[in-house]
């Protein structure tokens, strides 16, 4: 394994706090404003005892965030540039309309625009999140977030957690009364051997156990981690992939026994069956250790709608409660509609432009950057409910960079240094992936601005494998402008900078060929040092965003808004960013 | 244009011994180009059980003529002058159909070729009673009648289809035949054949049969009289003897010049000079005048009226008037 | 979408005709084949990425490429690639890493239960309609079915699907929107047709759900082969009512009833038999844009999937089913014009 | 037309009627006297969809000159306008980034017009190249080519399209190349049974017996002999052409964007008609309909108008 991702988290010395089943108070608020994080405060949960995640004793760490500090955004008001994370907001409506189709009100469709590909717990490494974290079930679990120093875990099947002072050991005590589907009780044994398992695979997000040197089942209910390493361990357990916990008599199993529509989990919800062309259908597990209440979801179907019109035709029909990937301007007008809620939260998923540094100049690439419409697409295509970036990491991610001084788009000074350099009439290759609209209004809306001082931007829209294969084989050929969606595997801003801007002797994700040593170790020694300073860490990471902003090494847009909708005879929903589309269907109640 | 004179018939009104009478048929095509005059006035007779030759060179108009009478034209065709059948008036509506059945002219065209030939027979006799079928092959001289009853019209040589036309013909047990053209794509044996069948019929049933034909020499050999027509006019008329010996109208007499006979081989044959006038542009006096090598002044300002030449005989040229 | 309407496609020779029709045909199969392999190789994009997954880190993509034997020369690639199929080892997808023979066996019954429906409802009505269009006794009836014919092989399919589903579907709510059947359905799909699966299930709501998210694809789907066949028919029956044979039963007083619809139309269904073959590779074609739209779960689909995603295994497993089935449906309708024309049987 | 000089061969057999093959009758269409021209004009459905057609051709043609919002037709986004519904101004609304959808309906006629053309050109090119050679020469040369063609034919077209489409990027030209895929195969069809009727006529026969080369023989008597009924089926075939590629780029493999495209303008409109804002995919669809019919009923008006038997039928 490679060093690819050595999250050093030390110096903690953590007893974490248990969250909070079954979460029936995570309702909205009554005014109608969508405090959602309200949901996940477990003070406001209130149920089981929540000690508060403890600050290092040199009180480096800021508390976490009030959540009931979440806006209502007015529509059509740009927000504020101060928050570092972008409101929450719940665009709901009263006097929802009962539609006689939905029966008894405990089964929910949630309407998939991705295909459900790998369902194998250790393997699995896309949108089968959305599934699996309602099946399966980890230690850990990031609950509330505030987006700049510091992340608030719960514990899920870990009832406490102690790490020693330079996190290399750490000791999990679990939770009692835990059973998986088929029967079996949890024990530290099942957590080794399915953490086991990924780490034995090698595949999709293994590589985050790489810390890990020797697991130990120190009695029954607890489980000693030895890491090579110092590192966030209960931070790389609330991750979205890798690490959930599997019977023992399914961690046995090959990955075509999962992909057959078998599983074992602990989560509240069984996989009743998987058809990745049709649907995934889950069924509500009666002995779950969080108990069930009247009202709650007791069946779900989460079946696959490729088509954004059918969606949406969905929704308003009640024929589906959930779904996302609609077109910005549709939700305003899902919003009018009686029945359904419209959720637009912050998200981890940060929409940039990767500028190729083999073919562009420092001053093409600054005018660029001096070029792109920032405001006019957050405010018009975005409805004003997208932030501008600041730099690559997602404002609602700690690491991201407030302060970081952003250039306004200036398209006088952008052709000034163009004419400066001799550049004129040039044509940029702009590539974008085809089909994803909004990468393609955008690059619509920047052509039409560069076009006005005499760039022409060429759009090519391709597959994204088609345009990952050109623009790995040939740099020098390939495109000037490559843009992408960039989310995290769980919540590390290094996961960003050294994806996409590390030194690569062979491309593969910095597809704009940036090199820089400076850089290389700043983030190299953040890593490091979030380990044993998470501030200091904060520091350096900062400092290397602010080199690829004074590098011009890509125009960064905006933090993706996570818009989704869901019918309002449900309430409970939560947009949690750092878990984005997944639906806790546990946690929804009908009204 | 001129409006063209009514013409007398070669015998003017019906006589007891007409089965048919046309009078004044003129038929006008419409296509969007313009109207086409294939039929320009024509009168004739024909009579019970005669067999009636109809003569001209493709194109003279006779085949539509028969067509119109039998009511097969498209509708956007118009259609006038009146027929009259055993005296009593009669549409040109398809309404002749009841008594007169079609023979065409190409054998293999003529049967539907994903039919059995008794199925056909069948759907037209109205009756599947194989007996019945069978015989009707029998009367066109279709031996191994009940076989052929279950074969298709490609399994069949040439001589046998037209023979299974003709039963066909028969099956709705007609008092007229009309026989376009019946021979020509026969081969010169089963031509002979086919003929001495038609003559066959009509002794036996009493038939009445039309043969349209540009062949004269087919016409010589079964029919008792002949009309020829030329642009859509009877261009003469009468026994067939005294027709074909001793023809009146140029047309005829250059007709006959064409076919090549055994008694005047070695003979350069004569072909007739020109072509047909176009029946998309009027004609003013006769249709022939352009072709035909005694032309006079007078040809050209009026259309000739039949005369009579002998009794029954008429001829419609100026040359058989006086010369003005 | 098939470029416009084409009557005759010559016939092979007669004698030996099946067999010989079956050599080519395998012919045929690897010319697809190769095209697909071919253009396939056109397409700038790295099969090993795309098995690993989109987010794999590098040293996950070389052990896949290693193992998957992407490195090889073209050539030889092809040549295993024909070896493996030959063998009918369809392989696994690279992209959702499922066997694919066994995808075949679930989707190719959807596609062909809306193909096999959309060909029988374009032939049950265009048909008809067809002979209709060529009776000149009712001209208005013929050019009102001449529009009707047009208007249908004018639509887009995405268009009028839309316009179904939101007014028949969302508005009326008459019919469901989309899917194959609803989701709290159940019943044994031992053919994985549904319509005869549900029969087998014995219960009479089986069906009607099945026929009832059934309509709104098939009519879509219809839309073309339906314009197509009325004015192939209809041109057929022009050139069929022209003929001596059937001015000779109009004169023998047949009943225009009979002249028309059958003794014209039996001479009429030959050349636009083997039509319907197109007919019904359009279909299978344009399915993949009904499947998406209907969210169907049919061959189409996961065939247009493959190709965006550069799934060879599958993309060429799909031509070779898709090819196989055209292949068998052309098969098919030579028999069948066997039995319609007496003349093909000779020797 | 290159092939109106040739097409004498037939005259004397068009005027003087009796069974007819089609190859004559198709020839009677561009025959000497413009008689087929003269029936088109007299059918009044003729003349509506060739209005149609040339509007369609015209409007793109001279699109720039017919809207006040030529920038919108070329793709300049006008933010502050989005998605208004038809007015006075913006007759047929704006799209979903502020740009006239009349406007870009016009200039998609373009790309429309582009395809269409340049598919039918491409098509005919070498589908008459492939299907005069293997009529002409027949034995293997034929046996080679038909499994070629054949080949083609057993592809799904629109799918063989996506797979051309998809390797080698959308653009307008890769649009272009991606139909004629699996268009050309139809033409070379249609060819080959024309010149195999065609090879055993008298002057062809002749040019052989003489010793004529091949290849002149191919250029001078055959291949003109055949273009008139290929030209009726390539007019017929725009309107399809336009259908398919609304097809493809609907799918996202048409022209780049901001290039105006009626596919794209459907697919991306489509999203908004839930949510009222119809008129986007609503007057793409119907321009794509409309366009297509047009040239479908030309076709159609064309073929009755060769064909003796069907004139005047639709009227």
């Amino acid at each position: 394994m490679s060093e690819i991702k050595r999250l050093v988290f030390g110096g903690l010395l953590c007893v974490a706090t248990v969250a909070v089943p079954p979460l029936t108070a995570c309702s909205r608020d009554a005014d109608g404003s969508g405090a959602a994080n309200a949901a996940v405060e477990p003070g406001a949960a209130g149920q089981e005892t929540a000690a508060e995640f403890a600050p290092e004793p040199g009180g480096e760490f800021e508390e976490p965030a009030d959540s009931g500090s979440a806006q209502e955004d007015q529509p059509g008001e740009p927000p504020a540039a101060e928050p570092a994370v972008a409101p929450t907001t719940a665009v709901a409506s009263e006097g929802s309309r009962e539609n006689p189709r939905d029966g008894p009100g405990e089964h929910f469709v949630y309407a998939n625009p991705h295909v459900i590909g790998d369902l194998d717990p250790s393997s699995a490494f896309s949108s089968e999140h959305i599934v699996l974290q309602n099946v399966y079930e980890t230690l850990t679990r990031l609950t509330d977030h505030d987006g700049t120093t510091t992340e608030q875990l719960s514990g899920v099947l870990a009832e406490s957690w102690t790490a020693n002072d330079d996190a290399t050991v750490w000791t999990f005590t679990l939770r009692e009364g835990v059973t998986f589907h088929d029967g079996t009780a949890l024990t530290p044994q099942a957590v080794r051997d399915s953490l086991h398992r990924t780490i034995d695979l090698g595949l999709g997000a293994a590589f985050i156990l790489a810390p890990i040197e020797f697991m130990e089942a120190v009695d029954d209910r607890t489980i000693r981690f030895d890491l090579s390493y110092p590192a966030p361990l209960d931070l790389i357990m609330s991750a979205n992939f890798g690490v959930y916990v599997i019977s023992p008599n399914a961690v046995t199993q090959d990955n075509a026994w999962f992909n057959a529509g078998n599983a074992a989990g602990t989560g509240p919800y069984m996989l009743e069956s998987h058809d990745p062309a049709v649907s995934t259908r889950l069924v509500r597990y009666d002995d779950y250790w969080g108990g069930w209440s009247e009202g709650q979801v007791a069946t779900v179907d989460i079946r696959l709608t490729e088509d954004p019109v059918l969606a949406q035709q969905l929704i308003r029909n009640s024929d589906a409660h959930y779904t996302f990937n609609l077109p910005f301007d549709v939700y305003d007008s899902l919003a009018d509609r009686s029945g359904v809620d419209v959720v637009i939260g912050p998200s981890m998923i940060s929409l940039f432009g990767l500028l190729n540094t083999r073919r562009l100049s420092p001053e093409v690439r600054e005018a660029l950057v001096l070029s792109f419409p920032y405001d006019e697409i957050t405010a018009s295509l975005y409805g004003g409910r997208a932030v501008r970036s600041r730099g690559i990491v997602p404002q609602a991610m700690w690491g991201s960079h407030p302060e970081l001084e952003i250039p306004r788009t200036d398209l006088e000074a952008a052709s000034r240094l163009l004419d400066d350099a001799g550049m004129t009439d040039i044509s940029i290759i702009y590539s974008y992936d085809a089909g994803t609209i909004e990468q393609q209004q955008i690059g619509e809306v920047w052509k039409a601005g560069l076009a006005t001082i005499g760039v022409d931007l060429v759009l090519e829209p391709l597959t994204f494998d088609a345009r990952w294969a050109k623009a790995k084989a040939d740099p020098d050929g390939a495109q000037d402008v490559f843009v992408m969606f960039w989310f995290p595997t769980f919540v590390s801003p290094y996961d960003f900078l050294y994806s996409v801007f590390h030194t690569e002797e062979e491309p593969f994700f910095n597809l704009g060929y940036f090199s820089n040593g400076e850089f290389d170790t700043l983030i190299d020694e953040a890593d490091t040092l979030s380990g044993t300073d998470r501030y200091g860490a904060i520091e350096l990471f900062r400092r290397a965003q602010e080199i690829l902003v004074d590098e011009h090494a890509g125009v960064f847009m905006l933090d993706v808004p996570q818009a989704q909708a869901i019918r309002s005879e449900f309430r409970g929903f939560v947009s949690n960013p750092a878990y984005s589309q997944v639906v806790r269907f546990y946690e929804l109640h009908r009204r | 244009m001129t409006p063209e004179p009514a013409t007398p018939g070669p015998s003017s009104g019906w006589t007891m011994t007409d089965l048919l009478s046309v009078d004044d048929l003129r038929i006008t095509f419409n296509p969007p180009a313009g109207p086409v005059r294939a039929v320009r006035g024509v009168s004739l007779d024909v009579r019970h059980g005669e067999i009636l030759g109809v003569a001209g060179e493709s194109g003279c108009g006779k085949s539509v003529l028969f067509r119109a009478l039998l009511g097969m034209v498209p509708p956007s065709a118009t259609v006038t002058g009146s027929l009259r059948l055993d005296g009593a008036s009669l549409g040109m509506d398809g309404s002749l159909q009841a008594v007169a059945a079609l023979i065409q002219q190409n054998p293999g065209a003529a049967l539907n070729p994903v039919f059995t030939i008794g199925r056909q027979l069948h759907l037209v006799a109205r009756t599947d009673d194989p007996a019945v079928l069978a015989d009707l092959l029998a009367q066109a001289g279709l031996a191994d009648a009940p076989r052929l009853l279950d074969a298709y019209p490609h399994e069949l040589s040439g001589g046998m289809l037209q023979r299974s036309v003709i039963a066909l013909a028969l099956a709705r047990r007609p008092r007229l035949l009309i026989a376009d053209e019946p021979t020509t794509a026969l081969d010169a044996t089963t031509q002979a054949q086919v003929l001495d069948l038609l003559g066959e019929l009509r002794a036996r049933h009493g038939l009445t049969v039309i043969l349209i034909s540009h062949d004269l020499a087919v016409i010589r050999r079964l029919c008792d009289r002949v009309v020829v027509l030329y642009a859509g006019r009877v261009a003469e008329a009468g026994a067939t003897a005294d027709v074909l010996d001793a023809p009146g109208h140029p047309y005829t007499q250059a007709l006959l010049e064409s076919i090549p006979r055994p008694a005047v081989a070695g003979r350069e044959l004569a072909s007739i000079p020109g072509l047909i006038p176009d029946g998309r542009r009027p004609i003013a006096g006769c249709a022939f005048a352009p072709r035909c090598p005694h032309v006079r002044e007078d040809c050209r300002s009026g259309q000739p009226e039949p005369r009579p030449l002998h009794p029954g005989h008429t001829v419609a040229c100026v040359l058989m008037e006086p010369p003005p | 979408m098939v470029p416009g309407a084409r009557t005759r496609i010559e016939r092979g020779g007669r004698g030996g005709a099946s067999l010989r029709r079956l050599a080519m045909s395998s012919l045929v199969i690897l010319g697809v084949v190769t095209i697909t392999f071919a253009v396939s190789r056109l397409v700038p994009s790295d099969p090993a990425s795309l098995y690993a997954g989109a987010r794999a880190r590098p040293e996950q993509v070389e052990r896949v490429r290693e193992d998957l034997n992407l490195g090889a020369p073209v050539m030889s690639q092809y040549v295993s690639y024909l070896g493996e199929l030959a063998r009918g080892d369809l392989g696994v997808s690279f992209a959702t890493k499922r066997p694919i023979a066994e995808d075949l066996r679930r989707f190719l019954p959807a596609t062909l239960e809306l193909a096999l429906s959309a060909t029988a409802l374009a032939v049950l009505i265009g048909i008809p309609a067809g002979v209709m269009a060529a009776d000149r006794a009712h001209r208005l009836r013929a050019v009102g079915i001449r529009l009707l014919a047009v208007t249908s092989v004018s639509m887009p399919v995405f268009w009028s699907a839309l316009f179904l589903q939101l007014f028949v579907a969302s508005k009326l709510e008459w019919l469901p929107l989309a899917g194959r059947i609803d989701p709290g359905t159940h019943f044994a799909t031992p053919t994985g047709f549904f319509l005869i699966d549900s029969v087998l299930s014995g219960s009479p709501s089986n069906f009607l759900d099945v026929v009832s998210h059934l309509i709104l694809p098939v009519l879509v789907m219809a839309a073309y082969p339906l314009g197509l066949t009325i004015r192939l028919v209809r041109s057929a029956m022009l050139e069929v009512l022209a003929s001596d044979h059937i001015e000779a039963a109009r004169v023998a007083q047949v009943p225009w009833r009979t002249v028309l619809w059958r003794l014209a139309l039996k001479n009429a269904l030959l050349p636009a038999l083997t039509v319907l073959g197109l007919t019904f590779a359009y279909s299978v074609s344009s399915a993949f844009l009904v499947e998406a739209l209907f969210a169907w779960p049919g061959l189409g689909k996961y065939f247009a999937d493959a190709i965006l995603r550069v799934d060879l295994p599958v993309i060429s497993a799909a031509v070779l089913t898709v090819t196989v089935v055209y292949v068998s449906v052309n098969l098919v309708l030579d028999l069948l014009q066997i039995r319609l024309d007496p003349r093909v049987v000779l020797s | 037309m290159a092939a109106r000089g040739r097409v004498r061969h037939f005259g004397c057999d068009a005027v003087r009627g009796g069974k007819r093959s089609a190859i004559q009758r198709w020839s009677g269409l561009l025959g000497t006297h413009g008689d087929a021209i003269w029936h088109y004009r007299r059918s009044r459905l003729g003349m509506v969809t060739a209005a149609v057609a040339l509007t369609f051709v015209v409007g793109a043609v001279f699109a720039p000159w017919l809207t006040p919002f030529a920038a919108a037709g070329r793709g300049v986004p006008d933010l502050s306008n989005r998605l208004r519904p038809p007015g006075a101004i913006h007759w047929l609304g704006t799209d979903e980034l502020g740009r006239d959808v009349l406007a870009r309906l016009l200039f998609g006629a373009r790309a429309s017009l582009v395809v269409a053309v340049g598919v039918v050109a491409l098509s005919v090119l070498v589908g008459v190249v492939v299907g005069a050679l293997s009529g002409y020469f027949g034995r293997w040369i034929d046996e080679v080519l038909m499994r070629i063609t054949d080949a083609f034919l057993a592809f799904p077209p629109l799918l063989l399209a996506v797979l051309v489409a998809a390797s080698l990027g959308a653009s307008l030209r890769n649009t272009v190349i991606a139909i004629s895929v699996s268009w050309w195969p139809w033409y070379a069809r249609q060819v080959r049974a024309q010149v195999l009727s065609l090879r055993t006529r008298p002057f062809i026969q002749a040019a052989q017996a003489i010793g004529a080369p091949s290849r002149r023989t191919i250029a001078v008597h055959i291949v003109p002999n055949v273009m008139a009924p290929v030209w009726v089926q390539a007019t017929a075939d725009i309107g399809a052409v336009v259908l398919t590629a609304a097809g493809l780029s609907f799918v996202g493999l048409g022209p780049r964007p901001p290039t105006a495209d009626w596919g794209v303008m459907i697919a991306d409109g489509r999203h908004y008609v839930l949510s009222g804002q119809w008129w986007i995919a609503g007057f793409a669809g119907l321009a794509v309909v409309v366009v297509a019919m047009a040239f479908n009923l030309i076709g159609d008006v064309m073929r009755d108008v060769a064909d003796p038997r069907t004139r005047g039928q639709l009227r």
